[in-house]
């Protein structure tokens, strides 16, 4: 078994300085009925970007939409060659909304890469990774990141319906073995996922499980690590104004020497020891 | 080149931009060069340990945002311990806010912090005074005058009394702060405010209430820096919605001695940078070989300052 | 159909949606229907003739305007003879703003607009006060009590007091309003702020300081209108940066029983009937067949009203 | 001699009501340095527009311009078959250069029409229009009204420079004798603008002068309609918040039985009785 909780310097080399900088749009298309998918052109350094970042977005102010704070959205996918990056988002509110009407040729203020990254075990021991909702864009490039370093990667991703699933067939290109569960069919009960997790545990021993998107699904993936003593990290999100650790409304508690403490999400996080992680 | 320094509340600054309380920390530094800048503010910090408030603690509002961060704070001693050296490698002087519960616990804090490395203290009097029923020190003229008296007796350090916004007695407030001993005013903190999300039917901040900032405010923090500098013979460093260097003009003309920028570096980790550049910029281009000179220089032909609520409709 | 109607300091309100004063006047019907507004808000009058400020009396600022218009004003007797019949046609009722310099003068025009053909008085006491240099009646709770017991006994029909938000002491100024004798408040008038224009140096405005309404008032006002209703038995009617029906319902879910819409009229004539309709589909949507059930129906976890200064980071 | 300051019911009908609307812009070019203008279509009931009437205009909002008021703009022609309004606008400030950024195909919000426009005198008789910079666009559609209505018309176009000089081919394709006078090449001052007045006035036995634009042109048909008792109007600007006459805003001084009162530029002008403008 894997020396739990040791990050390796691979995963989170020295922290990138962030930049701020105008990237053009090239793409923007809905993927289904609730995410959009863009992809943007930045400069080099913008790409030394590492799964679990985030870049905070300034979404441009249209006649209606008036968002005022930069919006905080992971990386979803990072091609340094091509200096393009891609975001998957959810069309929400006032600030998603105005960056769905953005077209390829708009350009459009970013601040990043922000946030601590995921970090891998220390060889090459299979992981699973556990994501619903909009914690598929975190998760997803671990996916390819995670296969270039060696690891055998296992995808458990859960939505409310089939329809909602995303980048199953591109997760598999990149080389993971992709499980799907999704409420409709009723499989994706967190006891169900739980089974699955000492399943795949049994047969592969695992090094590292990491979840985002979902608070049930954290929970359970907390139950098997503990019972598993199995290195995990958890993406967790919160309301960002500075993106920066200046501000201090990013907290979120978390458990510390038997005590609670609070760490910043954009700065201590967003990628967090799995069992310090409180819920919420 | 033009001159940007400016003499304020005891230092003499190689620019008048500096960051306000709370919306800078050393962790800035990663991305722009502190050098450049006129001053270094720190977070307000408290004696005691504290969590700060309940999450949510910004929510964004037209225009400008609503914060309830309240001071988590590691206490004095770590602060000194840990966090003022982290600055010991910037040039620009290094401000120091503090707050308290009580003007004597407010007082002890400002000694324990009157150490070297410290150029200036920054008294937030805009927090609640316990033994005023918790209004903050600065909403009257009286509590104000008292506690600076207090903060006065605690340190030679410059100090800088920040006032709050919440109060219908600013002049009278800035005169009782100069009068218990402040070195320069810092105008203004937040403006008291909320706002509900109509689909939870909740606050948008976990505490209800909180303090707006941003370019919502700048016409009601100017005005009020333009009282307190009529009122004051003292500095008056203006506060309030503060986004680009055009801003920073207006408290400049209405006579303000320096400006602190706070949530425009939210939106642009460089805004304190393009405040400067845009000043420099403006005084370059309007034939200005020194920034000081334009401080104050508001022309008016209506400059009665009685009877000011007529102007309201 | 969702019944829109409301009770609301003395009378029956068909909705809860009426104009500002001052930002409404009978050409207005040449656009809109007035039929349709819960009532009609005259611009506040005087007792005497005035010619109102210098110009300019306007300008726009960051997510809201100034004004400082004063108030023009055709004295009493012709504002009786020729303005209150102009809204005999109509059936909203009709609400007369007044002022006046001092508490005496003041309680001479209440008594001069209790006419037939007006509905209710609204007080704009934010106006200044000749008896205290020149502070508005509304800034302090021992001035509003004195005034509003003169304008209680000059009248019989409702009296609204219309408060000023340049106060830190609202709920204490509500309370007293309360006191005094108001059937409701109105929550708020305009802030006091400036702007300056940094091609001329000079102020935007000719009496320099002015106005500040519209959406970037609207989280400072609501704050207000909350606290209000928390310190008073009488209604809070909202006003201050009302644009839309999703602000309305921000002022009704902190408590209030109707609002008043200004600032946004003059962006779009049909502003508040956009309002209204806005507000009949937020009901229907939610399945509330009485627009009265959503009044003071905000969840919250924090309801402790102390120490709200803590709130201020 | 026309019987002084007797507006015609043909020209001041019943005031049309002002609507609401959105507008489709159909072009917006520059016409020179300093001016644009935009064609825009618009409902019917708009192009009941008058002469010297103006639409209260709601710039969009794009990022860094955020015009907060509406602005007014005369209405510069008038096609009621094509249901086409044009504006000639000044690129100034916020407004005018959000206004400047809209593409063909682009909506935008209007009020109006709004204000008095010109009266015409009681007969057939010659009228003279003096206009200068923004004046211009003001007095443009009162040639093709004042001719439809049997007038001969002569306009004085004065401009810094002849480059600024604008719509002279179309006036005189709309029927007017003009004349152009501007400050570089000297001609353009007001005693020789004043002199010119007298002279039509000897020559045509004019019944009318109507000015906009400028101060000093104003002051000086004033004086020569206060000598010669000549009808008069003049198109005053004032700062407009409202439009409609609610917020007294945009008041300007008048001479009123020896008194001075305010009038609102909105509602009781732009257009005024020449001799009762005060000067600014
Ligand atoms: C580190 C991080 C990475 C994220 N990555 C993604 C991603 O890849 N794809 C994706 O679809 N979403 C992601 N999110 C969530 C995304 O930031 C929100 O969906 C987005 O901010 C909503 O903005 P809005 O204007 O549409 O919503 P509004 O409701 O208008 O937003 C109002 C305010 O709340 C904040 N807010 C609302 N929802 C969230 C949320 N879930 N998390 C944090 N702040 C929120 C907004 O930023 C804004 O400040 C991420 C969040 C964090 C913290
Ligand atoms: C009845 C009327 C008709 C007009 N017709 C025309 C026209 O046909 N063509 C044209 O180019 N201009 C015209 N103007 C002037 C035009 O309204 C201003 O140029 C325009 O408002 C400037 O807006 P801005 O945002 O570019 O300038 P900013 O300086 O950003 O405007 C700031 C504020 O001042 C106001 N303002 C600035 N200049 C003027 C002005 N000259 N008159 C009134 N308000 C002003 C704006 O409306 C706004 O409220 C007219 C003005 C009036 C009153
Ligand atoms: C998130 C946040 C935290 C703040 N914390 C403090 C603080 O600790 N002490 C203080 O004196 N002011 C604090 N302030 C107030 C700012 O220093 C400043 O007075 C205010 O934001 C107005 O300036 P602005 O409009 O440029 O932001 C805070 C403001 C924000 C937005
Ligand atoms: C141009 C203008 C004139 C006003 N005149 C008056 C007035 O005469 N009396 C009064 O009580 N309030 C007056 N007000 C204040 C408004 O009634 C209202 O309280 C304020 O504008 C806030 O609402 P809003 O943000 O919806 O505009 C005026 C406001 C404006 C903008
Ligand atoms: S968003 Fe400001 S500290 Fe995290
Ligand atoms: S612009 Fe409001 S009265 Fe004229």
């Amino acid at each position: 078994m894997i020396e739990a909780a040791v990050p390796t310097q691979s995963a989170t080399p020295d922290r990138m300085p962030a930049t701020e900088f105008d990237a053009e749009v090239l793409c923007n298309d809905p993927v289904n009925e609730e995410y959009n998918l863009m992809a943007v052109s930045v400069p080099e350094r913008a790409t030394g970007a590492v799964p679990g970042q985030f870049f905070h977005l300034l979404c441009p102010q249209k006649d209606a939409l008036q968002p005022f704070f930069r919006r905080p959205m992971s990386v979803y996918r990072i091609e340094p060659e091509a200096r393009r990056l891609s975001f998957l988002y959810k069309v929400t509110g006032t600030g998603t909304r105005a960056m769905a009407a953005m077209k390829a040729g708009e350009t459009f203020n970013m601040l990043g890469p922000l946030g601590i990254g995921f970090s891998l075990p220390a060889d090459a021991a299979p992981i699973v990774v556990l994501a619903r909702g909009v914690g598929l864009a975190t998760m997803a490039p671990l996916i390819p990141f995670a296969r270039s370093r060696g690891h055998r990667v296992t995808a458990i991703l859960s939505a409310r319906t089939p329809d909602l699933l995303m980048s199953v067939d591109e997760m598999r290109r990149d080389g993971a073995d992709v499980l799907t569960v999704t409420d409709l069919q009723g499989t994706s009960d967190v006891e169900i996922v739980e089974d699955m997790l000492h399943m795949l545990y049994g047969k592969l021993r695992l090094g590292g499980v990491y979840v985002c998107g979902s608070n049930r699904l954290m929970l359970a993936a907390q139950r098997v690590a503990r019972r598993l003593d199995l290195f995990g990290e958890v993406a967790l999100e919160q309301q960002m104004a500075c993106g920066l650790g200046m501000c201090f409304c990013c907290v979120r508690p978390f458990r510390e020497d038997d005590g609670v403490v609070h760490r910043r999400v954009c700065r201590e996080g967003p990628v967090f020891p799995l069992l310090e992680a409180m819920q919420w | 080149m033009v001159d940007l320094s400016v003499d304020c509340g005891g230092l003499r600054l190689a620019n008048p931009v500096m960051p306000a309380s709370g919306t800078f920390s050393h962790e800035l530094a990663d991305i722009i060069d502190f050098d450049r800048l006129g001053a270094l503010v720190t977070k307000t910090i408290t004696p005691e340990r504290r969590l700060g408030n309940p999450t949510p603690r910004v929510a964004e509002v037209s225009g400008g945002m609503l914060n309830s961060i309240g001071i988590p704070s590691k206490g004095a001693a770590q602060f000194v311990a840990e966090v003022i050296p982290l600055y010991a490698a910037f040039t620009a002087p290094l401000i120091v806010s503090i707050s308290a519960n009580t003007p004597d616990e407010f007082a002890e804090l400002c000694r324990k912090v009157t150490v070297p490395g410290v150029a200036a203290i920054e008294v937030n009097i805009s927090c609640p005074n316990l033994e005023d029923d918790g209004r903050a020190f600065a909403m009257r003229p009286h509590t104000t005058l008292q506690v600076m008296q207090k903060l006065r007796a605690a340190t030679d350090l410059p100090l800088w009394a920040k006032l709050t916004p919440n109060t219908g007695e600013i002049p009278e407030v800035a005169a009782a702060a100069e009068a218990g001993g402040a070195d320069a005013l810092v105008v203004a903190n937040t403006i008291l405010a909320m706002s509900v999300d109509i689909r939870t039917r909740r606050p948008t901040l976990g505490k209800v209430m909180g303090g707006l900032s941003g370019p919502a405010v700048k016409p009601i923090v100017l005005r009020m820096a333009y009282q307190c500098v009529r009122s004051v013979g003292i500095p008056v460093i203006g506060c309030g919605g503060i986004m680009t260097a055009e801003d920073a003009v207006e408290y400049l003309f209405v006579g303000c001695q320096a400006v602190q920028v706070g949530t425009a570096t939210f939106l642009h980790a460089g805004a304190m940078l393009d405040v400067i550049d845009g000043l420099e910029a403006f005084c370059r281009d309007a034939g200005i070989e020194r920034v000081s000179e334009i401080i104050g220089t508001l022309s008016s032909s209506a400059e009665d300052g009685g009877m000011v609520w007529e102007a309201i409709a």
